[in-house]
């Protein structure tokens, strides 16, 4: 069908511009560093697998690009049938090359693979069953495979783009199979988008038929005034991640509408460096998770516009713990017994001291991050209960040093993920030197953990290893989560159906712009 | 004529190079490691990223980086972006047309507004005219420009509706960036002017002009306004290095896609290359404005020409 | 009836420190195909009344009082719009600095025509036609291919020309020149005039001609009207009033003159005091303060212009010009024969300056500002070096002193080559030659008080006590004329004058042999420069050190120095007794400078000296200086041999030598004078 | 200068000194202390409004005048020092070696504030010491620059050469010409310096580089506020104005410390001397280019 004849057919028709508050850094999922590509990846690509929410608080796997799949018992052989009558954006037909193409280009060294590479783990080789059934076979069990390919970095590419652009100026010219097509893309401004006309396979879940909009902007705006003055004055229809206070005044103005698209992962947090002083002690670092009400955090600072955390992962993550929830609660009463009882006396001005030394706290920040002003919050309630604490925003890069080097005492930190493997990124202690442990906490008996989780096929089982991690790692008072991460999106009452993604983003598969 | 601009084009050469030298001791001054700042959220293991830092060339010795890049520039190279992995000449590419067009249109917004003030107030020092001149100018000089454009933005986009507060490629959506940006400008400008003004009133030139019975606005458009335009124009090129960092801002409240914020993020994310490319573009831009002026000083102003013909 | 006709014109200016009235009753009359000449001392007010005849006055200023009228018609009660159309029609302007008089950035026929189209209704092709016309009328060569030029493509001379052509586009009634040819050379300056004089006659207008120097007035001028302190003091003919000064201060300014005629051992008539600040005026005649015949009505009453033919306004007015001797304050002893021990000499001295050249590729080039001067200067004589702007003067000067090292060549003092020296030596050395610089304000650091500034080449060569050095300081001060309390004040607290007697003060402090002195005076009004003479002479005959004094004005040297070196393009053309040089130049240049001073006694047999100007042409540029001779593209008798060999400074009788090869003899070409 | 002006300058200049020397005289309030009384705008007890955590904006614009004034005074303070050394260096050089000491001048000139200051501050760590550096760095071209100028002006400068001729040493020549001279220049420009200081100081604080949180500053007190323009005028608006009111004043005070100390103010010639001025000026375009 051609593109007028789809127009007449289909309702609604124009076009949406979503303001985006990060610049992508490439548009080849299987490349991409950004969770904001993978965003965009559900627009152009079409996974062999969709992982999404069931609108109920939980999350339910719908076929993609393959019809079914069975997974080996010690989760290292994943087998999938495709769905057969699918094409690609450049014409070229879907079938199980595509799918070995696909990963064979994550694991490409040229491709130089970013979250992709991690996502995809102990990855061997995707053997060609027949033309449309595939294998993919892991060197050592990889239970996280199919949360990890359903989230946005495995959507399948044609062969032919792959072969015509090459491993890096693909990034550039993405095909895929999804509801959009690829138009243009402008560094740093502006990516457009086009309906797929043909699109028929998608899943129902996510809405029947091609796009219903003829063209999806995402637009680079990384100011966050910039985004809600952009969507007041009618230049955006969709601001994405705006400020508290302008998430709150929007919905206060009864002028726009709120999406909050929790996201899988951690909260955003502190991590407490477990082995500077004074934060190596246990009862130190105990006091601070009393001190800190996160309650009051989200409703004086933020607005009440997010949940407040209480763990190292957010409630809909795999492997969440609502025990481990409650391991602390706010008690500034516990929070100054705590320190006393670790020697820390009240001193001059409220700051406690211990041996003339006191009671202070380095917190590192890195900017933009969003932790500026919370953090102000946090450390007014750890001076109440005596500590003092000097604050260093940083460039990103400076900060990532300060944390592998152990500056700090606090960090800032928030992850996405689309499985709970994700703990072995910030928690293992192989990752304390050069990798993303902030904590520098070392447990052999909780890298054990994971690595096993890891090795289990069976959700229940997996997910309750998970759970021992999540509270091992409370218990051990090295993560001050503040915040739950939602992907945060204010509308204009005239977009309608949209549908959330895990990752705290959204799939344009069937929305309106009236 | 064309030797002249060849033979500054050839002195700028040994600048250029001094701009990258000194741009990559200082990147890499800067503490962090590139490629945990791509790898960030990426869920990567540390040997992800020991593969990264040595695909990316960092773990060569720093000579060895310089001399790399130092040949590739050569060559018209300017290496790979570490974060998107495209040409660093694309990706400048598609943003200096924008910050281009900003500082060209902050610029004439400083003109505009500059020289008829400046002129005016330097007719007749003293004036009301005059005071309300110096006040504006005054007045331009101290709004901080990024206060300016939140204000403008509130007031035109968001209470109004008549203007737009980020770019969307028309020229309406330059109208606020270029104005808050251009205003100071403006101011500088005006004092400029009004005291060139002032002085080439006196001047024995113009005094030999009204002896001739040309009336005031005769001598002040045929005869002073060239004259005062000189370090209008001057300043202009003095002042691009600010520009660019007012630029910046100014990219990143308007949502515009330019190489002021495009230098600011990679500088904090330590994007070696793009830094290192963007110098030298802004180095070049530097001399090929300054040549520029100079150009445009020799037509307005006949005695600077002398050394410029060829 | 008289073309122009101001009667009792009154301008007054608010400044910041008051009301001042800089033309206070003037009357002056100016007939069609005259030339009324106005003179008078700096801040007289000249410039202000041709200004308010203009009605061009500086913010602040208003015309207060009288009448102008032009042809009949009354100027000062037009409309400002009119009276716009009058200026550059009827009345031009031509202003002292032709450098800053055209606009720099456009070209000259822009200028042009457009002082044409602003009077007369024409078009582009017409006003360019005008344009050639006056740019050929006024002497340009090759009119049409000058009017792309811009101002600064033109040299002097030439630019001048332009401003009297921009001044002629709409054949004015009356032309006003305020001091046109100050900024230019005797030569140029003679042609300016002359041309000026010329239209003056062709066109008939009438001319105002606005000058500090007695010398133009009498030769250009029909009529003179001499302004002190604002007013008009005196007015006649030019004859009258060179023959019979009425007003004593006409007098005394006659007698303060160096001319050529004036004898070397009399001492100069001085006018002491200086003019009067304009603001808080006593009542009386302003001249009184500074009058020697000044009674108690001087100083009560101002005395009004009267006369019939010959206007002057003084109670005790002269009969007739004074001689020398009845002003003069002493006779100097006849000179001593001076010492003939050489002191100084220079031989060979070159002196080349590279200018960069901004081009690229093209060969730097090189000024040759002194080129192959050869000289001795002997203890205790006073040496003049005289010529055109940029012949090197300046240059040779301070190679003198050490301040530049020769090129090439030797200069040595006491036998001792000067660059031989060492460091330290070379600073010792210092204390016998200093130097007078040719703009005392720049020589004098701002932020320094006199004493410090008197004592500072003590201080720099570690002369004496902190105590010792105040009292040469007093010392200096009093033997310059300055009073005691002058040393704690700052240069900037004094006039010109006395600024010059600090320098003098300055340069003495070390008791040097030698001093240069470079265009000590020609900064000063008349009156000043005689004190200033008197006072480097008699410090001469009190200290007995040698004078190299450095001037383009020929006159003065002939007056103060016992011989004279003419300079041309960094050469030494001519040197022989100044006497000698004078009455009997050898050099067709040094012939052509004498005939170029305008002279007042000349007013007596003008028509006889037919106008022929001393010196056609112009300087050439010291970059590209014409070869074998460089004078020989403005001599009259210049031969092929000329520009094929250098001549050399040969003594042609005694002690008088000459570079040329064509001398001329006494009987050929003296002066008429 | 009218007694007016003096007044207003002297209590500006008092204004100025207990901002930087006891800011607790005019603010009571901790300007880090928070409080329940979040988001308040003006009033009796809040004098400009409270933030979002209940501080008060007033106190916190006293207290944010000192990273800022700090910062200005020292970074130009620094930038004069390292031109006014650069640019005399460059001035007395030969030839060779001032060409090679103002290349680098122009390498810096041609380096964006905005490079050196985010490489400073991602270096040494954000605070008012990298602040006082980027703005040194800076601005040091610029006074380089003049200096050098001036440097090569002022030694052709007859009372210099005068000073030679009575045998004055190098050294005595620039201690007792030179150095007076080129101070004054030098104070009139680090003068309107300053307020391109304080725009530079609030620019770098504006993108989150300014002091240590929670620390009140200007430029970051902006720009926290910036978001809440609309809903809460007052957080941006005070220290917003507290900048211009800054760059105001020290312009003004620059413009008039010009006036007082320009050198050329104070000399009035006799006016006679126009004529030798203008004499003067005939060849000195020749001479202008400089001998080799
Ligand atoms: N723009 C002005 N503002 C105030 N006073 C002025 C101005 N121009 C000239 N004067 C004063 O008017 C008086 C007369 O000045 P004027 O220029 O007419 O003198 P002059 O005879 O032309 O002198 P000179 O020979 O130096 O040109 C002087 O005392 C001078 O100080
Ligand atoms: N430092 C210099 N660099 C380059 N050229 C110079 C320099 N000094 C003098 N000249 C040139 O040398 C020539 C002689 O200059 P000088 O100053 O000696 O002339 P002068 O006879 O003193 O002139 P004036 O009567 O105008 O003072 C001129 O052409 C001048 O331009
Ligand atoms: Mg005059
Ligand atoms: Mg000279």
């Amino acid at each position: 069908g051609d593109s007028t004849s789809s127009a007449a057919t289909s309702a609604g028709g124009g076009t949406l511009t979503m303001g985006i508050n990060a610049t992508p850094d490439t548009l080849d999922p299987g490349a991409t560093g950004l969770a904001l590509t993978l965003l965009i990846s559900f627009a152009l690509f079409d996974p062999l697998v969709y992982w999404l929410p069931d609108g109920k608080g939980g999350s339910a796997f719908h076929p993609g690009l393959a019809e079914s799949w069975t997974i080996s018992p010690d989760a290292s052989a994943y087998t999938f049938k495709l769905r057969k009558g699918v094409t690609f954006h450049d014409g070229t037909t879907f079938d199980a090359k595509a799918v070995k193409a696909t990963y064979d280009h994550v694991v490409d060294p040229k491709t130089k693979s970013k979250s992709g590479l991690g996502a995809l783990g102990p990855y061997k080789e995707t053997k060609i069953l027949d033309d449309y059934t595939v294998q993919i076979v892991f060197t050592a069990p990889n239970a996280s495979f199919l949360h990890q390919q359903a989230a946005g970095n495995f959507g399948i590419s044609s062969p032919a783009a792959l072969a015509k652009y090459g491993p890096t100026a693909y990034g550039n010219n993405p095909v895929g199979t999804g509801p959009f097509t690829f138009q243009s893309y402008q560094a740093g401004s502006q990516l457009t988008l086009l309906k797929n006309p043909k699109y028929t396979w998608g899943p129902k879940a996510l809405g029947e038929g091609p796009a219903k909009l003829d063209k999806l902007v995402f637009r680079i705006v990384t100011d966050d005034s910039g985004r809600y003055n952009a969507l007041q004055s009618g230049q955006l229809q969709i601001a994405m991640n705006l400020p508290p206070n302008n998430i709150s005044a929007a919905q206060k103005s009864g002028k726009f509408q709120q999406l909050l698209v929790p996201s899988i992962g951690t909260p955003l947090g502190m991590p407490i460096n477990v082995t500077k002083p004074p934060t190596d002690d246990p009862l130190v670092r105990q006091a601070i998770m009393y001190a800190v009400d996160q309650d009051a955090l989200v409703k004086d600072v933020l607005y009440d516009v997010y949940k407040p955390a209480h763990n190292v992962l957010t409630p809909i993550t795999p492997g969440y713990s609502e025990a481990a929830s409650k391991t602390y609660s706010y008690d500034p009463d516990k929070a100054g017994r705590l320190l006393d009882q670790a020697g820390w006396t009240v001193g001059d001005g409220g700051i406690r001291t211990k041996n003339g030394k006191k009671l202070s706290l380095e917190i590192i920040l890195f900017s933009g991050g969003g932790l500026e002003l919370p953090t102000q919050f946090v450390v007014s309630e750890l001076q109440k209960a005596g500590f003092s604490a000097n604050t260093a925003v940083q460039p990103f890069a400076t900060a990532q040093a300060s944390f592998n080097s152990g500056a700090h005492n606090l960090g800032s930190f928030g992850y996405y993920g689309a499985d709970p493997y994700l703990l072995n990124i910030w928690v293992n202690s192989n990752a304390i030197q050069s990798g993303f442990n902030w904590s520098h906490y070392a447990n052999p008996a909780v890298d054990k953990l994971i690595a096993k989780a890891n090795a289990t096929a069976a959700d229940a089982t997996r997910n309750g290893l998970y759970e021992q991690v999540g509270a091992k790692l409370m218990q051990d008072s090295m993560y001050l989560p503040l915040w739950d991460v939602a992907g945060a999106f204010t509308l204009s009452p005239k977009v309608q159906n949209l549908h959330q993604t895990l990752n705290g983003y959204l799939a344009f598969h069937s929305a309106t712009v009236g | 004529m064309l030797l002249f601009v060849v033979r500054r084009l050839g002195a700028a050469i040994p600048v250029v190079i001094g701009i990258t030298l000194i741009a990559f001791v200082l990147v890499h001054l800067v503490p962090g490691d590139p490629a945990k700042v791509i790898l960030y959220g990426a869920n990567a293991s540390p040997e992800q990223i020991a593969t990264l830092r040595q695909q990316l060339g960092l773990d060569d010795p720093l000579w060895r980086q310089y001399a790399d890049f130092a040949v590739n520039l050569v060559h018209g190279n300017l290496g790979t972006s570490f974060l998107t992995q495209t040409p660093v000449s694309h990706e400048l590419l598609s943003r200096a047309p924008s910050t281009l067009v900003l500082t060209a249109a902050s610029m004439l917004v400083a003109v505009l507004v500059g020289v008829p003030l400046g002129l005016v107030a330097g007719m007749r020092p003293g004036s009301v005219l005059d005071t309300v001149a110096r006040w504006i100018s005054f007045a331009g000089v101290a709004v901080p420009y990024f206060f300016l454009a939140l204000l403008l933005v509130l007031l035109f986009s968001v209470k109004l509706h008549l203007l737009s507060a980020i770019d969307d490629g028309t020229a309406k959506s330059l109208v606020l960036p270029a104005v808050s940006l251009g205003w100071g400008y403006a101011a500088i400008l005006t004092r400029l002017v009004r005291g060139r003004v002032i002085d080439e009133m006196r001047s024995d030139y113009v005094k030999s002009a009204r002896a001739r019975g040309s009336g005031e606005l005769r001598v002040l458009l045929r005869q002073v306004l060239r004259n005062s335009s000189v370090p209008a124009v001057t300043t202009i090129g003095l002042q691009f290095g600010n520009i660019l960092t007012g630029a910046a801002i100014t990219e990143v409240i308007f949502g515009r896609a330019g190489l002021g914020s495009f230098l600011a993020t990679s500088i904090t994310s330590k994007n070696i290359p793009v830094v290192q490319g963007a110098v030298v573009v802004i180095g070049i831009a530097y001399v090929v404005i300054n040549l520029g002026v100079d150009l445009i000083v020799g037509a307005i102003d006949p005695r600077t020409r002398q050394e410029a013909a060829a | 009836m008289s073309l122009l006709e101001v009667t009792g014109l009154r301008t007054e200016i608010d400044t910041a420190q008051g009301r001042i009235c800089p033309v206070d009753g003037v009357s002056l009359a100016v007939r069609a195909g005259e030339t009324l000449g106005v003179v008078g001392e700096s801040g007289s007010g000249k410039t202000m009344t041709g200004m308010s005849i203009m009605r061009l006055l500086p913010p602040g200023g208003s015309i207060t009082g009288g009448s102008i009228r032009l042809d009949g018609r009354e100027l000062t009660e037009l409309d400002e719009s009119v009276m716009r159309t009058v200026r550059g029609s009827e009345l031009a302007m031509i202003f002292q600095d032709p450098m800053t008089s055209l606009n720099p950035v456009r070209t000259i026929g822009s200028q042009l025509r457009e002082a044409y189209r602003i009077h007369v209704d024409s078009s582009r092709a017409a006003a360019t036609a005008r344009a050639t016309e006056v740019l050929g009328l006024v002497g340009m060569p090759r009119p049409r291919e000058r009017l792309d030029d811009y101002p600064h493509q033109l040299s002097g001379g030439m630019r001048q020309r332009v401003m009297i052509a921009l001044g002629l586009m709409c054949d004015p009634k009356l032309l006003i020149a305020d001091e046109p040819t100050t900024a230019l050379d005797v030569s140029i300056q003679a042609q300016i005039l002359t041309l000026i004089d010329d239209l003056k006659s062709q066109l008939s207008m009438g001319v105002l001609l606005i000058t500090h120097d007695m010398g133009v007035i009498a030769e250009y001028a029909d009529r003179v009207a001499v302004m002190y302190g604002g007013q008009v003091v005196e007015q006649s003919g030019v004859q009258e009033l060179f023959e019979r000064p009425r007003h004593r201060y006409t007098q005394a300014l006659l007698a303060a003159m160096p001319t050529l005629e004036l004898d070397r051992n009399a001492e100069l008539a001085t006018i002491p005091g200086s003019p009067p600040k304009l603001l808080d005026l006593a009542p009386g005649c302003r001249f009184a303060p500074r009058c020697a015949f000044a009674q108690d009505d001087c100083r009560s009453a101002d005395p009004s212009l009267i006369g019939g033919d010959h206007l002057h306004a003084c109670f005790h007015p002269a009969d007739g010009r004074t001689q020398a001797a009845d002003v003069v304050v002493g006779v100097r002893e006849a000179a001593e024969p001076r010492g003939s021990d050489s002191l100084v000499q220079l031989f060979d001295v070159h002196k080349r300056f590279g200018v960069r050249s901004r081009r690229p590729f093209a060969p730097s080039r090189a000024v040759q500002a002194v080129s192959g001067v050869t000289l001795t200067i002997a203890a205790g004589e006073t040496l003049g070096i005289v010529g055109e702007s940029g012949c090197g003067k300046t240059t040779l000067g301070r190679m003198l002193v050490g301040l530049e090292r020769p090129t090439s060549g030797s200069v040595s003092f006491d036998g001792r080559d000067l660059s031989a020296q060492s460091r330290t030596g070379f600073r010792r050395r210092r204390r016998d030659l200093q130097m007078m610089f040719q703009d005392s304000a720049a020589a004098l650091d701002p932020r320094m008080t006199v004493a410090a500034l008197i004592a500072e080449p003590l201080v720099a060569q570690g002369i004496g006590t902190r105590r010792e050095r105040r009292r040469t300081v007093a010392e200096l001060l009093a033997a310059v004329g300055l009073p005691p309390e002058a040393a704690e004040r700052y240069p900037h607290e004094f006039s010109g004058g006395q600024r010059q007697r600090i320098a003098m003060a300055r340069a003495l402090a070390l008791r040097p042999k030698v001093i240069v002195a470079d265009e000590p005076v020609s900064a000063l009004d008349v009156s000043v420069q005689a004190q200033i003479l008197n006072l480097m002479r008699s410090l001469q005959d009190r200290y007995g050190q040698t004078y190299v004094v450095i001037s383009h004005d020929l006159s003065l040297l002939k007056y103060l120095a016992d011989r004279i070196g003419v300079m041309y393009l960094g050469r030494l053309v001519e040197l022989g007794a100044g006497e000698d040089v004078y009455s009997a130049p050898r050099h067709p240049y040094t012939a052509g400078l004498i005939k170029a001073i305008p002279v007042p006694e000349s007013a007596k047999n003008r028509e006889a000296a037919a106008r022929s100007t001393g010196l056609g042409g112009e300087l050439p540029s010291a970059i590209d200086p014409p070869s074998g001779c460089h004078f020989r593209t403005r001599c009259p008798l210049a031969t092929e041999r000329c520009a094929t060999e250098v001549p050399i400074l040969k003594p042609s009788d005694g002690l008088h030598a000459v570079a040329c090869h064509h001398p001329l003899t006494t009987h050929v070409l003296t002066p008429v004078r | 200068m009218s007694r007016l002006k003096w007044v207003a300058l002297s209590l500006a200049a008092l204004l100025v000194l207990l901002l930087l020397l006891a800011p607790g005289v005019l603010a009571h309030v901790d300007p880090v202390a928070t409080s329940d009384a979040h988001l308040e705008g003006p009033s009796g007890s809040h004098l400009f409004g409270t933030d979002l955590l209940g501080r008060d904006v007033y106190s916190r614009t006293v207290y944010g005048a000192r990273p800022v004034l700090v910062a200005t005074f020292l970074g130009v303070l620094l930038a004069s020092a390292a031109g006014v050394a650069i640019g005399v260096l460059g001035g007395v050089a030969p030839r060779w070696l001032n060409a090679v000491v103002m290349r680098v001048v122009d390498v810096f000139l041609a380096l964006p504030v905005l490079l050196i200051a985010l490489i400073l501050i991602a270096t040494a760590g954000s605070g008012v010491r990298s602040i006082v550096l980027a703005i040194g760095i800076a601005f040091t071209p610029g006074f380089a620059r003049v200096v050098e100028s001036s440097v090569r002006r002022l030694r052709k400068a007859e009372y210099v050469e005068a000073a030679r001729v009575f045998g004055s040493t190098t050294l005595r020549t620039s201690w007792r010409h030179l150095l007076p001279n080129l101070l004054t220049e030098v104070v009139v420009l680090g003068s309107s310096a300053i307020g391109w200081g304080i725009l530079t100081a609030t620019t770098l604080s504006f993108l989150g580089l300014g002091v240590r949180l929670p620390a009140p500053d200007w430029g970051s007190d902006l720009a926290a506020g910036a978001t809440n323009l609309a809903d809460a005028w007052w957080l941006s608006t005070f220290p917003g104005l507290a900048i211009m009111a800054t760059i105001l004043l020290a312009n003004f005070s620059g413009d008039h410390l010009m006036r007082v100390l320009d050198p050329r103010a104070g000399i009035r010639f006799g006016r006679s001397y126009r004529r030798l001025a203008i004499r003067l000026s005939r060849h000195g375009g020749d001479i202008a280019h400089e001998s080799a």
